[in-house]
């Protein structure tokens, strides 16, 4: 009878923690240009390929190659760089507001603007985001969404749309695409399978584009939602954005380790790719192929992009306790806004001079938001939505019941 | 025109007088046929005198409180045609104890808080003094809306101490109503010894500081000088009367027996569950009644009448139960005729029925005699022992007091047991000690084994 | 937006509302009044106040005119007229005089008045907007709803030009020659009956069959035989259809066959109040409401925690002196006493020629509450000083409980009764009876005479009659 | 019942076909109501509600779903903020735990959390309640999980014609609507005594119902049976077996069907006690913190200085539902009319 080891219980550790320097080589990846790029009504089976290697389109000189680079003027990439240095601008401020108590929470995207700004202009109008608190980028790449009114949620003040109901960033904006955030993970993915499900169902031509991080992953939600994503091909770009962090957990624990959260779409029936989420060129470049398989009714794509969680999970959180202060620096796929410009430059559409100029314009029409939206209140001066507004819309005609707890509250 | 006599009813069973409670017209009134003339009392109940013909009241018969022989005048009235002064024929008896109308001096008054200077009835002819008492509930036009749901707690939680009716606004200058607020007071507690029951401010005084109680509850402090003398006259009279001659021509012996009516209770209440919603709930009378019924099989001397005048005492087979009773006027004593014949839930009905006559004034004359013996209880308030003065002229009376949970030894053991005490009281001429105690033990026998109640 | 915060807010200077600023100020609770107009609301600038100036002027004149014709008094005058102009000016001093007056009692009582309109954001917050400057934003622990009531305008007539509500009745440019009176309420008769005397032909319309139709009719009988008398031409059971110049006011009759029209160079429209509770976001509250006002508890509060609301906006009787105890019982509870508004009687004055007083309950009011109770009137016809004033008209009636006699009510009619209704209110107030009025000594000659006379005839104990 | 005439013919219906009667009339109506859920497809659901819908309106409007309750009220919720109106059916009450999250952090918040900008009106169909010997995860009366959350409407109908009215009423209505149905009255009313037979529904008067379109207000109490002794606040199979009680116990029970149980029709529960002065409350789901405990709550604060007697309670009790022991759990007419007897007896 043979005799067996001790079974021993594997708990999966990051390379890295505060003190010694992380070994990034756990993280494939393919150079520029590499990976092919199949037709977008490829059978979903064909892209198993695709879901382990890492489409990447600029090299580390800047240039665009590979099969995958997309035609974009350099009008709209230099659009889709003041956007990104637009979000990264917007955090820093708004982060600065938090220090000073005029907001009571902030979560930042320092690190990942590429992927919600490409994904957003690869887009069309009436296309429905299901964003997680980590896609401002999203609604911050549109010209149609008022900054003002965005400080004026973050502050929960009188000019706050959704009238001081939610956490700072849970925005609302349906006239943009961007399902209303919920504090509860993976929950919206399902959903945007479904909202998918009713386009195709009434014929219509708009997809949905779910979000989420790669620890939510873990949530059964996720997985119902690709069931049923792939059960009826549903028309919904499925995007998991792997920076790398949950909070303080790194993404071996959602699962990620000697395999890739791409390859979770290939196994259940989904065309699966993996992407470089600091790439621009490559983040647009994937979402136009993923669009387009959706609208020409060849089901669902699920994308991982890889990035890196550069700042903390939010305001409440301090990453130097679990993870190396020098990661970001050190990661190997970069900094999206650094590898657009070093493009835009090598291809003569851009300076430092203009750079350096754009950067103080941006910050300018900031501040000047945030002002405009503190004269409206914020939660430390009180100026808040009244409490009897509260009652309304618990349901769609208030019932009696909750009439007489408003009179019985005084306001 | 013509003189027309209406006499003293005579009301059956040889009553011999009667006594004028209340006028309802007076002299020069025009009177239309049934209109209602007066009120007099027997010892059996109080009888509205109907007028026989339409006419003007000439004279009265006699004044309120007079006793008049059965026949003697009672009103003379002038009447179209000859009227019925020449012959002297006997009134048609009257109906059965008239329509009820309340004897005006008996109910309304007594339930009516007109304290204050007004001792005699209002003038008789206003009409009003017998629909007084038959106020409908007034309910007040009160300014604001009714008392919010916090007044009721206090208004409930202590019912108000001052007889006042139902929906009437305590009577107080705005000054005692700001002080009452400003003391946290609720007027409605507070008993007004001001004109019409206004609150004073002594009253409120007294309140705040003696805690008032009740109505008759006067502060120590305050020293009262109201007397108030009210004739003897009516039922009062009457039971006075027969109080009387019941201590002064019987030698009362009075007998006091411990029964144990821990199964009889249990019986009782079995009995309520099952059938209670069908057939009514049981008290422990018609248990009672029912022992007796049987003991007095074998004690018919206990039940009888005895004519000490004629020497005579009669037996009978039949028990007619008197149930003394108490109602507005005072103690009455309706019967319950052949109790006998009744089970456990027709003699419940039957008491109930005769009860409710008696406080009404409804009773039907046999109702109201020929009672062969006599039950009396005061419930709850039963006391230990009473000495109950037998209902002349029956032979005995059996008075049942409370009962109380006690510890006591059966076999050995300390057990709680339920004990109520028979006290009894026989006619000592007829009755031997020995022939009473024999009854009630056979009494408390049937009542510590339920069970032999149902065996004839 | 400037912001202030107070204890207790009040909507409206009105009687009600600058009553309860005033005491809570007294009791030292930091109070703001927000009033869009002048302090004293209806009753001092457009009701009450100038309405009895003007009955008093057209009296006067009346008098004038009525002696000029061979007064039995043996008085001479000569060729009486009126400046209309100057008696409105007479009347405007009045008005200043008290609402200055009670602009001095609310800052002696420390209380902040903010001259604007209000607004009502929520529960505890109101946006002060004034005529001209900044609105200002109010934050209250106490809200206190005093905004009164208006006139009821009747859609075939809108208020405007020749169509006058009591409003513009109280500053006249000139006493129009024909009048026509939409309603025979107390307005409508009060300002009628001035104007006649003022010398206009006036007629009333009535929809009722009766004149003064919330009073019984044994009261009002007298008012009926003045009207006639001065020479008021009076339809009752008819409808007013509409109005244009060239025809004046038609008129549809359920009595008479055909509809007809009413020539008037002015028309007065005194249908009757509402009370307002539109325009200034009372709605977004919520409140529980009794019809079209605001329900109320015996505290004066409304289904909202800290909301109050007292005065014409909570409903009948809509009358000025019932405002202000509402007021006063507000105040005291927001200053923590314990208060209710549970008086036993309100009384209501009729200022027509003759004058009615109620307080209490009519004879009619106590049967049908199923009480016992007994009435005497006595004439004013047997009262020495009502004939010293050629005012013999009338009576004074009172109620009483038969069995205990206690007062139920007083009503009058007559010349000068107005001044009477301190009496009645006092004596049920005090749970007097018949026997208390009866043996108090009333001094004579005085028209008092008659109240200790109703209650002796009621007792059976009468003397003069 | 009826509050608003019904102009169409009116047929005996079972409470299954009276379900489907509903979402057929509403299909036809408005092509944006889906319906899907485990086996409602191509099968007709596993008690034959959604019989002959696919066939009739195509694998589109009517689909099976794969056994995820999270996905199918997940994708509900998509399908709703989109503009459809979903009506999915969880096969068993007792299987809903799973889709907890996207129902009470989800559905019954989007309207509020957006202000409105985004809105959930869909219905979720669940059979539930016991008397099919069904066990613990085939008998379970959830609905206390589901009133104790602001933002959902929870209905259960007591017969055939209040169920097709309320599915029709809750389908249009623009908020999310739970709605249980219970399984042992699909066939026909259930007074509690089981070892009689089964009386169909077409032996009912309740059991005729209109083929068009009617509705049944979302939020009116119905008076199920007058009466003047005490007021039974009740609802679904409870309904019957209240009834049997009141005849068998000779008590005139007034027996109020809540039809809608949150929001409440509170004026017509306070107008009863008020009249009768005692108050039952009977639900089949376990005791501690089941709805009862609300209404006996309402009761006392609304009706306190009218009531004689201490509200009582007849609930399943606080075990898990057991499948030999059904008729011991189910709270049966004796048990009910025990309750009717110390209510009314003070």
């Amino acid at each position: 009878m043979t005799v067996h080891p001790a079974l021993t219980l594997h708990v999966p550790e990051p390379t890295g923690r505060p003190g010694h320097k992380t070994d990034f080589s756990y993280l494939s990846t393919s150079p520029a240009g590499s990976v092919r790029r199949p037709p977008t009504d490829t059978p979903a089976a064909d892209t198993a390929d695709l879901a382990t290697s890492l489409v990447r389109v600029l090299d580390d000189e800047g240039k665009a190659v590979g099969p995958w680079v997309p035609a974009m003027h350099p009008e709209r990439l230099r659009r889709g760089l003041r956007a990104m240095m637009k979000t990264r601008i917007f955090d820093a401020r708004m982060l600065n507001a938090q220090r000073q108590k005029k907001l009571s929470f902030y979560m930042q995207c320092l690190g990942e603007e590429a992927i919600a700004v490409a994904h957003a202009m690869a887009l069309q109008d009436g296309d429905m985001c299901f964003p997680t608190y980590r896609q401002q980028g999203l609604l911050l790449s549109r010209d149609d969404i008022s900054l003002v009114e965005l400080i004026c949620q973050l502050m929960s003040n009188e000019r706050d749309p959704i009238k001081g109901r939610q956490l700072p960033v849970m925005y609302s904006y349906k006239r943009a695409g961007f399902f209303s955030i919920s504090g509860n993970l993976a929950t919206q993915v399902p959903q945007a399978v479904g909202w998918a499900m009713a386009s195709a169902i009434k014929g219509d031509t708009k997809i949905a584009s779910a979000w989420i991080g790669d620890g939510s992953t873990a949530e059964s939600d996720f997985h119902t939602a690709l069931t049923f994503a792939h059960v009826y091909h549903a028309p919904v770009i499925i995007n998991v954005v792997n920076n790398q962090w949950a909070i303080s957990t790194f993404q071996s624990i959602a699962g990620g380790e000697g395999t890739t959260f791409a390859q979770r779409g290939v196994g259940v029936g989904l065309a699966s790719l993996r992407v470089d989420g600091n790439d621009f060129l490559a983040v647009y470049a994937a979402s136009q192929w993923a669009a387009e398989r959706a609208r020409t009714n060849h089901g669902p794509t699920l994308i991982e992009w890889e990035t890196y969680r550069a700042g903390p999970h939010s305001t409440s959180d301090d990453p130097s306790k679990y993870r190396p202060a020098d990661d970001w620096q050190r990661f190997p796929l970069g900094d999206p806004i650094a590898r657009l410009k070093k493009h835009l430059i090598a291809i003569g559409e851009w300076t430092e001079a203009r750079h350096e100029h754009t950067h103080k314009e941006l910050e300018i029409e900031i501040i000047a938001a945030q002002k405009e939206a503190e004269r409206h209140g914020t939660l430390l001066d009180g100026r808040v939505p009244s409490a009897a507004t509260i009652f309304d819309d618990v349901y769609h005609e208030m019932p009696e019941h909750l009439r007489r707890q408003r009179q019985q509250m005084g306001v | 025109m013509g003189i027309y006599v209406i006499r003293v009813p005579d009301i059956g069973e040889g009553i011999a007088e009667v006594e004028l409670v209340a006028w309802h017209v007076k002299p020069g009134d025009a009177v239309v046929e049934d209109q209602h003339l007066a009120d007099v009392m027997t010892d059996k109940a109080t009888v509205e005198v109907p007028a026989h013909t339409h006419g003007k009241v000439l004279a009265l018969g006699g004044a309120v409180g007079q006793v008049l022989a059965v026949g003697a005048e009672l009103v003379r009235l002038e009447v179209e045609g000859e009227g019925n002064l020449k012959e002297s024929s006997l009134l048609p008896p009257l109906g059965e104890g008239g329509d009820g109308g309340l004897p005006a001096m008996g109910a309304a008054a007594g339930r009516h808080a007109a304290a204050g200077p007004h001792p005699n009835p209002p003038p008789a002819g206003e009409g009003a003094s017998a629909t007084a008492g038959r106020e409908k509930k007034s309910a007040p036009a009160p300014v604001q809306p009714a008392p919010a749901a916090t007044e009721r707690i206090a208004s409930r939680a202590q019912p108000a101490a001052v007889a006042r009716k139902e929906g009437d606004r305590p009577l107080a200058s705005p000054a005692v109503r700001r002080r009452a607020l400003d003391m946290g007071i609720d007027l409605r507690r507070v008993h007004g010894s001001g004109p019409a029951g206004r609150i004073e401010h002594a009253d409120l005084d007294a309140y705040a500081a003696g805690g008032q109680t009740g109505a008759a509850g006067a502060s120590p402090y305050v020293e009262r000088h109201g007397e108030e003398q009210i004739p003897v006259i009516g039922l009062r009279r009457k039971i006075a009367q027969k109080m009387q001659e019941a201590k002064r021509r019987i030698p009362h012996f009075s007998y006091v027996e411990e029964v144990d009516v821990t199964e009889l209770e249990a019986l009782r209440q079995r009995l309520n569950a099952i059938h209670g919603a069908a057939r009514g709930k049981l008290t422990l009378l018609p248990f009672l009644a029912r022992a007796l019924v049987l003991a007095l099989r074998e004690f018919p001397q206990v039940n009888a009448r005895y004519d000490d005048e004629a020497g005579v005492v009669t037996r009978f087979e039949a028990v007619h139960l008197g149930i003394a009773t108490q109602t507005d006027g005072g103690l009455m004593v309706p019967v319950l005729r052949h109790a006998e014949a009744l089970d456990l839930w027709a003699c419940a009905a039957g008491v109930a029925r005769v009860a409710e006559g008696a406080r009404t004034g409804k009773a039907a004359r046999d109702e109201l005699s020929g009672s062969t013996i006599t039950i009396t209880s005061l419930g709850t308030l039963g006391g230990i022992v009473t000495t109950p003065v037998i209902n002349h002229p029956e032979v005995a009376i059996v008075g049942v007091n409370r009962i109380i949970e006690r510890p006591m030894l059966r076999g050995g053991q300390v057990v709680a047991r339920q004990l109520m005490n028979l006290s009894s009281s026989f006619d000592h001429r007829v009755v031997d000690g020995m022939d009473a105690a024999r009854f009630i033990q056979a009494v408390r026998a049937l009542l510590e084994t339920p069970a032999l109640l149902f065996v004839e | 937006m400037k912001e202030i915060s107070t204890k207790l807010l009040v909507i409206g200077g009105g009687p009600g509302g600058y009553v309860a600023a005033i005491r809570a100020g007294q009791l030292g609770v930091p109070t703001v009044l927000a009033e869009g107009a002048q302090p004293g609301g209806t009753c001092l600038n457009i009701g009450c106040i100038p309405s009895k100036a003007l009955i008093h002027a057209a009296h006067a004149f009346e008098q004038a005119r009525h002696q000029a014709k061979g007064s039995p008094l043996g008085i001479r005058v000569a060729d009486p007229g009126i400046d209309i102009a100057q008696t409105v000016h007479w009347k405007d001093g009045i008005v200043q005089r008290l609402t200055g007056g009670v602009g001095a009692l609310l800052r002696k009582a420390g209380v902040q008045v903010l001259k604007g309109w209000a607004h009502i954001d929520d529960g505890k917050t109101v946006t002060v907007k004034p005529n001209e400057g900044e609105p200002v934003r109010v934050r209250c622990e106490h809200l206190l709803l005093a905004t009164g009531s208006e006139p009821v305008e009747l859609p075939s007539m809108p208020f405007g030009g020749a169509i006058w509500s009591s409003t513009q009745a109280l500053s006249p440019d000139a006493i129009p020659k024909r009048l026509v009176v939409v309603g025979a309420g107390y307005i409508g008769l009060e300002l009628g009956m001035a104007y006649r005397k003022l010398g206009a032909d006036v007629t009333v319309v009535e929809a009722i069959d009766r004149v003064l139709p919330t009073y019984d009719p044994e009261l009002t009988q007298p008012v009926l035989e003045a009207l006639k008398k001065s020479g008021i031409t009076l339809h009752l059971g008819c409808k007013v259809q509409g109005w244009d110049a060239k025809h004046g006011v038609h008129v549809r009759s359920d009595v008479k066959a055909e509809d007809f029209t009413l020539p008037a160079d002015r028309v007065l429209v005194a249908v009757g109040r509402r009370p307002r509770t539109a325009g200034f976001g009372l709605e977004s509250l919520q409140l529980d409401m009794a019809g079209r006002h605001v329900a109320i508890d015996a505290h004066c509060r409304t289904s909202m925690r800290n909301v109050w609301a007292i005065g014409d906006v909570t409903g009948e009787p809509m009358l000025a002196h019932r405002a202000m105890a509402q007021g006063e019982c507000v105040a005291e509870q927001v200053a923590g006493k314990n208060r209710r508004f549970e008086p036993m009687a309100i009384p209501a004055v009729c200022f027509t020629d003759p004058e009615v007083v109620v307080a209490g309950r009519t004879p009619a009011e106590a049967k049908a509450a199923g009480i016992d109770c007994i009435e005497a009137h006595f004439p004013f016809a047997a009262n020495g000083r009502a004939m010293t004033l050629e005012s013999t008209t009338g009576f004074v009636r009172v109620v009483a409980r038969k069995d205990n006699h206690l007062i139920l009510g007083w009503q009058a009619v007559g010349g000068g009764v107005s001044e009477l209704a301190a009496a009645f209110t006092q004596s049920i107030e005090m749970g007097a009876r018949l026997e208390d009025v009866g043996h108090t000594i009333h001094a004579h000659p005085t028209l008092g005479e008659a109240v200790q006379e109703a209650a002796l005839r009621a007792l059976g104990q009468a003397l003069h009659v | 019942m009826a509050d608003k005439k019904p102009e169409s013919k009116t047929v005996p219906m079972t409470m299954i076909q009276a379900l489907r009667s509903g979402l057929d009339v509403m299909m036809g109506r408005d092509d944006n109501v889906i319906v899907y859920g485990e086996d409602v497809g191509y099968f007709g659901g596993v008690f034959r509600v959604t019989e002959g819908l696919q066939a009739k309106y195509g694998k589109t409007r009517c689909f099976d779903a794969p056994i995820s309750e999270s996905g199918i009220v997940g994708t509900a919720i998509g399908m709703a903020a989109y503009g459809l109106k979903p009506v999915v059916e969880i096969q068993f009450a007792d299987y809903f735990y799973p889709a907890t999250d996207q129902i009470v952090s989800e559905a019954a918040r989007l309207r509020h959390r957006s202000a409105g900008d985004f809105t959930a009106s869909m219905t979720i169909r669940m059979p539930c309640g016991g008397g099919i010997y069904g066990g613990q995860t085939h008998s379970q009366s959830p609905e206390a999980f589901f009133t104790h959350v602001c933002g959902l409407r929870t209905v259960m109908p007591s017969n055939p014609y209040d169920a097709k009215g309320l599915l029709i009423a809750s389908i249009e209505c623009d908020d999310p609507v739970i709605f249980l149905e219970p399984k042992r009255l699909y066939n026909g009313p259930f007074d509690g005594h089981h070892d009689k037979p089964v009386v169909p529904w077409s032996k009912h008067d309740m059991g005729k119902v209109p083929e068009g379109y009617f509705k049944v207000p979302l939020d009116k109490a119905a008076v199920f049976r007058p009466g003047k002794a005490v007021t039974v606040l009740t609802y679904g199979t409870m309904v019957w077996v209240a009834e049997a009680a009141a005849r068998e116990s000779g008590i005139d029970a007034e027996i109020i069907d809540l039809r809608s149980i949150w929001p409440l029709d509170l004026d017509t529960i306070v107008d009863s006690v008020k009249k009768t002065g005692c108050c039952v409350v009977v639900h089949e789901a376990t005791r501690t913190s089941g709805f009862g405990a609300e209404l006996v709550a309402l009761v006392q604060e609304h009706c306190f200085y009218h009531l004689e007697a201490p509200i009582e309670r007849v609930t399943g009790w606080d075990t898990p539902y057991p499948h030999a022991q059904e008729w011991a759990y189910f709270p049966g007419p004796s048990r009910v009319a025990e309750a009717l007897k110390r209510a009314v007896e003070g």
